[in-house]
């Protein structure tokens, strides 16, 4: 099992990188855990989680290969 | 199950006024309008302190960008009485003084181009993955935030 | 006595795409403008019965009018946060599909470009002496009634 | 003492001039009851009327050379 992870904005100035493949994460929460210990600077900004492509407000089961998104607040227009 | 249309929406670099020109004449054999309503984001040259922006660079979620413009079309058509719809944004290096968003509705009357089109903004602004790094003139950058 | 600025509303025949192309360009200069708000009237080919609107006449009682264009653009800047407006109104023959009035707001911030296009739209609408005489593709005509 | 009387639209259909030179009116509700006696059809439509290019809602004294419209409803735009 393996979930992509992409990033965008402000959430790629800290990850370095703009996609992320992470094994073995059943939902969004244990995801989320995940990348704020790698990327503790994660936890100082503001961020919404899509998972392929809708927006979730609670946590998400994931399946292998689902995309997660991790949006910076847009400011597109 | 329906087919989606696609309609192209981000444009690479600023939209130009030549671009917009064109787009208005496109209506013209459409002769059930009787309004247009448009609207323009223009870069500003915000500044702060001896600095200023200079230009904004935009960045997408491309795919779930395209699938949100998609959802309020299909919202504004349900919503308002419109003949037509476009929107356009642009990605990459807008510089300040050029355009970065059109939104251009048509109607057989003036209030349902009107509403639309400011409905259609404020969904653009608050519900589209894009984001726009602020570029200063002394080279340094931060994110835009949208109010 | 402050002088007024004369700002010259009506244009002979529609208002071509190309001229708003113009006017938009002509911003890009001012870089403190972050949104255009434009409202295009077209005329419409209304039916009736087998009949059809192929163009509309406007005339107007010029003094009063461009008086009303001042006043209505002194009102605006008076209500809203506007860097700029302009209006044009055409005069004379304009065909169905052509456009006979631009109403073109700019801002630092949408909301004021945005209710200040449309504030001014229905003054015009409501307070300026012009008159549109619809003419049908079988040469009878008749005035409009703007609702 | 002579009136500057201009039509316009619907109203120039009735008179068939675009301007009128109306001797001897004191105010415009005599003006308008001289105009309605001469064109008849004018009690059938709707119309407006300005002195000196502002609008009036009632009746209004009138000095030589004034300038009264006669404005049928406006559609512009």
């Amino acid at each position: 099992m393996e979930i992509n992870v992409l990033t965008f904005g402000q959430v790629t100035d800290i990850t370095a990188e703009t996609s992320l493949k992470i094994p073995d994460v059943k939902n969004t929460d244990e995801l989320i855990q995940l990348l704020e210990k790698t990327y503790p600077a994660l936890k100082s900004i503001q961020y919404s989680i899509a998972v392929n492509r809708k927006m979730i407000q609670e946590n998400t089961m994931l399946q292998n290969e689902d995309t997660v998104a991790i949006l910076p607040p847009f400011s597109g227009g | 199950m329906k087919q989606k249309k696609i309609h192209k929406v981000f444009i690479d670099g600023p939209i130009n006024p030549d671009f917009i020109a064109e787009a208005i004449a496109k209506h013209s054999d459409k002769k059930n309008i009787g309004a247009h309503s448009l609207f323009l984001g223009q870069v500003r040259n915000d500044k702060i302190g001896d600095d200023e922006v200079t230009a904004i660079e935009y960045t997408s979620y491309h795919e779930m960008a395209e699938e949100k413009f998609h959802e309020i079309r299909e919202d504004a058509f349900t919503h308002f009485s419109l003949i037509c719809m476009h929107i356009y944004h642009s990605l990459g290096k807008v510089n300040a003084g050029e355009i970065s968003l059109l939104v251009f509705t048509s109607a057989i009357h003036r209030a349902d181009a009107i509403d639309a089109c400011e409905a259609i903004v404020e969904r653009i602004k608050k519900d589209v993955p894009v984001w726009g790094k602020e570029i200063f003139s002394n080279e340094n950058s931060q994110w835009k935030t949208n109010n």
